[in-house]
């Protein structure tokens, strides 16, 4: 890397269109994503705190707001059970395709990956500018298909066959979104994995990458890898719905009394529901580890800082993070244990899924370890990143008894699936977010945020949220199924629905609970005391870079000479080494 | 910042030995094996559960249409080497030349498939809905030829507007030429699984 | 911003506060004239089959590992964080610890995960996996359909008659089986009685979407697969009446999707198919 | 001149609607009644059994099968929920659809009418007089699909059908639960009661092609001619096979 190659602190200024909405520099992409990805977390949140009201009170009419959602969805306020299920679906696709995976991958990965590794920027910034903008497309696709006849798609966020097939037009709308969603990801992770192994700066080899790119890196290949069968799989649903074929609808289904007229049936037997199964679960598994694994790696990064020591077993974690990364790939089928598949295949599939467990199990450990003998500060984005552990420990280890067929059988598709996967996603990732938020804040807009606000709403969420979710686990122990529009229907629906009522009571108040955040988001990036290069004491080289770094980010090469978590070096005068200090001898 | 002022984009990374662009195109080439990968094990998936799966005789597919087409996408992966090579060599000219015979044969290719192949089908009721095999027929092909289309775009792009790089830069635009070429010839592989896979077996 | 810390936690107490006002409970549901067996709570619900409680034993067993683990990070988690507080006069160490004891906690982990697999959860999978002999067992079909279960029994005769979309007649022969034939005897219900104490061979399968057989207190739960008939089979030991219930996303009506189970013992169990059986009642209006 | 043409078309269109008496002595009646010959025992009703269902028919009322419903105490032997109509010989008259309300009631897990035929654009009413759940479900050939649900008593539906059309609506929680409704473009139809009679008011004089509708026995068509003021008296057979 030469010197002209950082001549651009001399260019000529960009126009406004170019450098704050059509930019490619990876810093403004970076915020582009992490803002829409924030408003669609909102957003997403928004529909389930309209559910909650209809689970804890079925059939009651929604005060205030009620009558805002139209006849069509909520006549006189009182949900209609097709605009619940519409609710549930976009809930449940927003959150993991235009929520949590923008914000993770594509906001802090574009905005903090490039820094960390001392790059100027991405290394296409062109076709990084293309997936923030297909994204986008997509989730206008996506939001506009509230507005078409029959609402929302309705099938579920797994949009299985042959329901989806035959459900109303929103379905096609989600459809199109997912194209545009994934061509995204695909085109971003082709773009990380190139930068990660071409733009490193020098003397950066791969065991010296902070552990948050390395997680970037294993989940930019699940993206690149996994993405495509479920791309294939849409595109044949679209086939399906549009074009008349039937590669997910057997022979001789009776719609509603009415033979379902396809064409083809008599010649080839028609199609089989479950290829959708496979290949939409052969995307949404390694879609979980998508989910998390940056996560991951934004905690570690704040354990470190913040333990002032260098997290334990740098190696180990990176070795158990490929491997879960590799085994994400053939896990899938556990979700499918009870459409009928065999001993054999049951018995595979469960036994990669306790094979996987223990990765996870080593990374948490190795976290926890690194607290051992450190000097903890406990400030916002520490308390997010501690909290983080145990709330990953019961997602985790509440997955065991799903992974085990037998004990499936009676947990499968109950709320105790949506406690386990909601303790890994919300508290787990989300809490994720909101540290590295609060950790980069000052990185990003060269100001800090109010402390006090940020340990308020850290305290609030977190009680909050485990009053959301904990009761999920018995209400699904009891056998309540998810997606019920109204469960008190069923004698043992009707014994736990006080819980279902506090759940509701809990998530309306961790709505309020995000109020001191949203606060003290905006007020500090306006009134927020402005901060030096390296607030946190960071070692790695993000905090090298000026705050907010400018357009080429470094003034000068950064040039590293150890690993990334170098604090309290024994029998040297500094607390910390950031990656591009030379020792002194 | 603009594509030219990043490290690697045109000269290879010491230790990866590529530059950006090609590594780049690999991994796209792999996410697009994995597309393929799944819509062929739809195929078969969807064969080995058929209860009847309509032979040759039934489909009427036409093989020497089918070989044609084949022999025109494999020349015109040579010329699209050719026209690389032409680059490497510093005969722009010729390069062009071997760019516009390779657009041409991608357009011959299309055209074939269009008025030889989708339309007499669709007249005879072979539709998308018609059968399996038919459903599956029409969005392969459907796939592979968007793929042809989006080449065709490429190549075109890099004949006439965006030649100007070659004064610019000219080892760059040999780069984008090479990468381009990486992604034709695997269009051209798709299409030689597909051929036996449908007109043969 | 001190005052909006504030507004959160007053807004946050006027909802506990103002939340019994709003929280009356919801409206019981509307199953007039049928009591469902069994008390439910928080736990398990009642266990009305013969392999139940190993289902359940397995759960339990899990949790108190899960519980184990979780309690033992706790107690590590809780010590760091009050030990090793960042306080004046208090400095990090940089070395490694040595952590031996997580290694083996990790191998344990593994070993136990086995162990689970191979003798717990295995053996009840291939029973479940393995039904008895039809001959010896109660065949019934049981054919899902948007939104309704059908309960298709092979009659006296002991033998299913043909089925084909044509025969469907929405009002009576939901299940469009030949009457012609074997089919003659056929008896087809909206509610599914068992006889207790003998096993029973469901085939589950579905007319449209994928719906799912779910009974709660069989521990039985298996997807009604389009164009696949897959069979679950269960050995009923408490009689009673309980519900059905759909566990896979159908459509609008989906959580409405219930049927009723009665397990009877033999006698009733055939007086039931007998009246079933019979012809239906000429219709009179009144 | 148009408009004007156009105000009196409508003039007489809303007359002849609400069959309003000063055209009345203009204009004729087809009555008659509909003819059942064959075995009636063939065509029994049966009961349906709800049990599907515990809410449906708790109030003891049965339901029964609707496919065919004879009137065994007339002779002859009458049929009922025959949709008898003016198929041709209006010519390119228009008529405005009513305005009052047509409604499709659940009751007992039971629609109610079992054939209902209205106007073009003519209100119509779903309503769930039920305690539990339904979902219709309209499943029209040319007109816009309806699939809806009322999960609870008292609930409300307005539909506007817009297109000629006959076509079958179920409801899909309870399957036994099905009927059909008709949409045309004039006032002459008539859905058959209990004593198996129809009666066309109104009709302007001239030639028709009168048609008559059954689920089950499907259609016959008879040519009449309808002169000022009289009433014309014919009658329709059904013979099963």
């Amino acid at each position: 890397m030469t010197a002209e190659h950082h001549g651009q602190h001399g260019h000529h200024e960009l126009g406004w269109w170019r450098k704050y909405v059509f930019s490619t520099d990876h810093k403004v992409i970076g915020v582009q994503y992490a803002v829409t990805a924030l408003f669609f977390l909102f957003f997403g949140f928004c529909l389930m705190m309209i559910m909650r009201w209809q689970l804890a009170y079925p059939g009651r009419p929604l005060p205030l707001i009620g009558g805002l959602f139209g006849e069509a969805n909520m006549p006189g306020g009182i949900m209609l059970p097709e605009f619940y299920n519409s609710l549930g679906a976009m809930h449940g696709t927003i959150m993991v395709f235009l929520g949590v995976v923008p914000m993770v991958v594509g906001g802090f990965g574009n905005y903090v990956m490039p820094l960390q590794i001392g790059a100027p920027d991405m290394s296409f910034p062109k076709l990084n500018m293309v997936s923030y903008w297909v994204y986008f497309v997509g989730g206008v696709v996506m939001l506009t298909s509230f507005f078409v006849p029959g609402g929302a798609a309705n099938s579920g966020w797994t949009s299985y066959a042959p329901l989806s097939v035959i459900a109303t037009m929103g379905q096609t709308m989600w459809l199109l979104g997912m194209v545009f969603l994934i061509t995204s990801s695909l085109l971003g992770s082709v773009n990380f994995i190139v930068t990660i192994i071409q733009l490193r700066a020098k003397g950066l080899t791969m065991f010296r990458l902070p552990f948050f790119v390395w997680a970037q890196f294993v989940t930019a290949f699940l993206l690149l890898l996994a993405f495509p069968p479920l791309e294939a799989a849409a595109v044949l649903q679209l086939m399906d719905r549009v074009a008349g074929t039937s590669f997910f609808i057997p022979a001789g289904l009776v719609v509603s009394g009415q033979v379902l007229p396809t064409d083809n049936l008599p010649q080839t037997g028609g199609g089989n529901p479950l290829l959708w199964q496979h290949l939409f679960w052969f995307l949404a598994h390694p879609e979980v580890y998508v989910l998390i694994l940056p996560g991951m790696g934004i905690v570690t990064e704040v354990i470190a800082n913040n333990t002032r020591k260098p997290v334990w077993g740098y190696r180990t974690m990176v070795y158990a993070l490929v491997f879960l990364g590799f085994m994400s790939f053939i896990v899938w089928a556990h979700h499918m244990f009870i459409t009928g598949m065999g001993t054999t295949l049951s018995a595979f599939f469960a036994t990669t899924t306790m094979i996987i467990s223990i990765p996870s199990v080593v990374i948490l450990t190795a976290l926890l370890i690194t607290l051992h003998r450190a000097s903890i500060r406990f400030t916002t984005p520490m308390l997010f990143a501690l909290a983080f552990l145990p709330m990953f420990a019961v997602g985790g280890l509440t997955g065991l008894p799903l992974g085990l067929p037998a004990a499936d059988i009676p947990l499968h598709d109950t709320y105790y699936v949506i406690a386990h996967f909601h303790y890994v996603v919300a508290p787990g990732t989300i809490f994720a977010i909101f540290a590295g938020i609060y950790y980069w804040f000052p990185k990003v807009t060269g100001r800090t945020f109010d402390p006090f606000l940020g340990k308020i709403h850290f305290w609030l969420s977190l009680v909050f949220i485990n009053i959301v979710f904990a009761p999920m686990f018995w209400v699904g122990m009891a056998g309540v199924s998810r997606r019920l529009y109204d469960q008190t229907v069923y004698a043992h629906g009707l014994a736990v629905q006080p819980a279902v009522e506090l759940s509701s009571w809990a998530a309306w108040l961790l709505g309020l609970a995000q109020i001191p955040f949203i606060i003290n988001f905006f007020m500090s990036i306006r009134k927020g005391r402005t901060v030096s290069d390296n607030p946190w004491e960071g070692t790695t080289l993000e905090w090298v870079a000026p705050s907010p770094p400018p357009h080429g980010n470094f003034a000068s090469v950064p040039v590293v000479y150890r690993g990334p978590y170098e604090y309290s070096v024994p029998g040297s005068a500094r607390e910390f080494f950031p990656q591009n200090v030379v020792a002194e001898a | 910042m603009s594509a030219e002022t990043l490290p690697y984009t045109v000269h290879p990374h010491p230790i990866t030995g590529v530059y950006s662009g090609k590594l780049g195109t690999w991994l796209f080439l792999a996410s697009e094996v994995m597309l393929f990968g799944a819509l062929f094990s739809s195929y078969v998936l969807l064969r080995v559960s058929a209860a009847h799966w309509p032979g040759h005789d039934e489909t009427h597919l036409s093989v020497p249409i089918g070989t044609f087409n084949t022999l025109v996408l494999i020349v015109s992966s040579v010329t699209m080497v050719m026209a690389w090579a032409s680059l490497k060599m510093n005969e722009f000219a010729k390069a062009r030349w071997y760019l516009a015979a390779t657009v041409v044969l991608a357009l011959v290719f299309l055209l074939v498939k269009l008025f030889f192949e989708y339309m007499p089908k669709w007249e005879h009721g072979h539709r998308p809905g018609f059968s399996s095999f038919f459903a599956l027929y029409y969005t392969l092909t459907g796939l592979h030829a968007l793929h042809i289309i989006g080449g065709i775009i490429v190549i075109t792009y890099f004949l006439l507007p965006g030649s100007a790089l070659w004064k610019k830069d000219p080892e760059y635009y040999t780069n984008r030429i090479e990468c381009t070429g990486l992604y034709w010839h695997f269009v051209d592989l798709v299409w030689i699984f597909l051929f036996p896979v449908l007109y043969l077996m | 911003m001190k005052f909006a810390a504030v507004a959160t936690v007053v807004l946050a107490g006027w909802c506990v506060w103002a939340s019994p006002a709003l929280g009356q409970q919801a409206d019981a549901p509307s199953t007039v004239g049928v009591t469902i067996t069994g008390d439910y709570g928080y736990g398990f619900p009642p266990d009305a089959s013969e392999h139940g409680h190993e289902m359940d034993r397995l759960i339990v067993i899990v949790h108190w590992f899960m519980g184990v683990l979780f309690v033992g990070w706790g107690v590590f988690f809780a010590y760091c964080l009050v030990r090793f507080r960042r306080r004046p006069g208090h400095q990090a160490g940089y070395d490694m610890i040595k952590a031996k004891p997580s290694k083996y906690a990790e191998l344990g982990v593994a070993v136990f995960e086995g162990v689970l697999l191979i003798s717990f959860s295995m053996p009840a999978w291939t029973k479940a996996k393995s039904p008895p002999d039809p001959a010896t067992a109660v065949n019934i079909r049981v054919v899902a359909e948007q939104f309704a279960w059908n309960f298709h029994y092979p009659g006296k005769d002991g033998k299913f008659g043909k089925t084909d979309p044509k025969h469907i007649d929405t009002a009576i022969n939901a299940v469009g089986v030949d009457r012609s034939g074997e089919g003659k005897d056929d008896v087809i219900s909206g509610e599914l009685h068992v006889p207790v104490g003998e096993a029973v061979i469901c085939q589950i399968s579905s007319k449209d979407v994928i719906h799912s057989f779910g009974v709660p207190v069989l521990r039985v739960k298996q997807d009604a697969m389009p164009g696949m008939r897959i069979p679950v089979w269960f050995k009923a030991v408490k009689t009673g009446t309980y519900e059905v219930a759909c566990a896979q996303l159908c459509g609008n009506n989906h959580y409405k999707m219930k049927a009723l189970i009665v397990i009877e013992p033999r006698d009733q169990y055939d007086a039931w198919l007998e009246k079933k059986g019979a012809p239906p009642k000429e219709f009179e209006e009144e | 001149m148009n408009r004007f043409v156009a105000k009196v078309l409508f003039t007489v269109g809303a007359c002849l609607a609400s069959g309003a008496p000063l055209w009345a002595q203009d204009t004729g009646v087809i009555k008659g009644k509909i003819v059942f010959k064959g075995d009636p025992a063939a065509y029994s009703r049966v009961e349906i059994d709800t049990s599907k269902d515990p809410n449906c028919g708790k109030d003891g009322k049965k339901i029964g099968t609707e496919n065919v419903v004879l009137n065994k105490k007339t002779t002859p032997v009458t049929v009922r929920n025959v949709l008898v109509s003016i198929k041709e010989g209006l010519g390119d008259r228009k008529y405005t659809a009513p305005t009052d309300k047509v409604v499709l009631d659940q009751k007992g897990c039971h629609y109610e009418p079992h054939v209902l035929a209205l106007m073009e654009g003519q209100p119509l009413t779903i309503r769930n007089s039920d305690d539990t759940n339904h979902n219709i479900h309209f499943l029209p050939k040319v007109n816009e699909e309806v699939n809806v649900t009322q999960p609870q008593k008292g609930m409300e539906k307005d539909v506007k059908l817009v297109k000629e059309d006959v076509f079958k609506v179920k409801c899909d929680v309870h399957p036994w639960m099905g009927c059909h409704i008709a949409v045309f473009t004039h006032p002459f139809f008539f859905v058959t009661k209990e004593e198996g009679t129809f009666e066309l008011k109104n009709v302007p004089p001239g030639k028709y092609k009168v048609e008559a509708w059954h689920e089950t026995f499907g259609t016959l068509s008879m040519d009449v001619e309808v002169a000022t003021g009289a009433t014309v008296e014919k009658d329709l057979t059904f013979e099963p096979k």
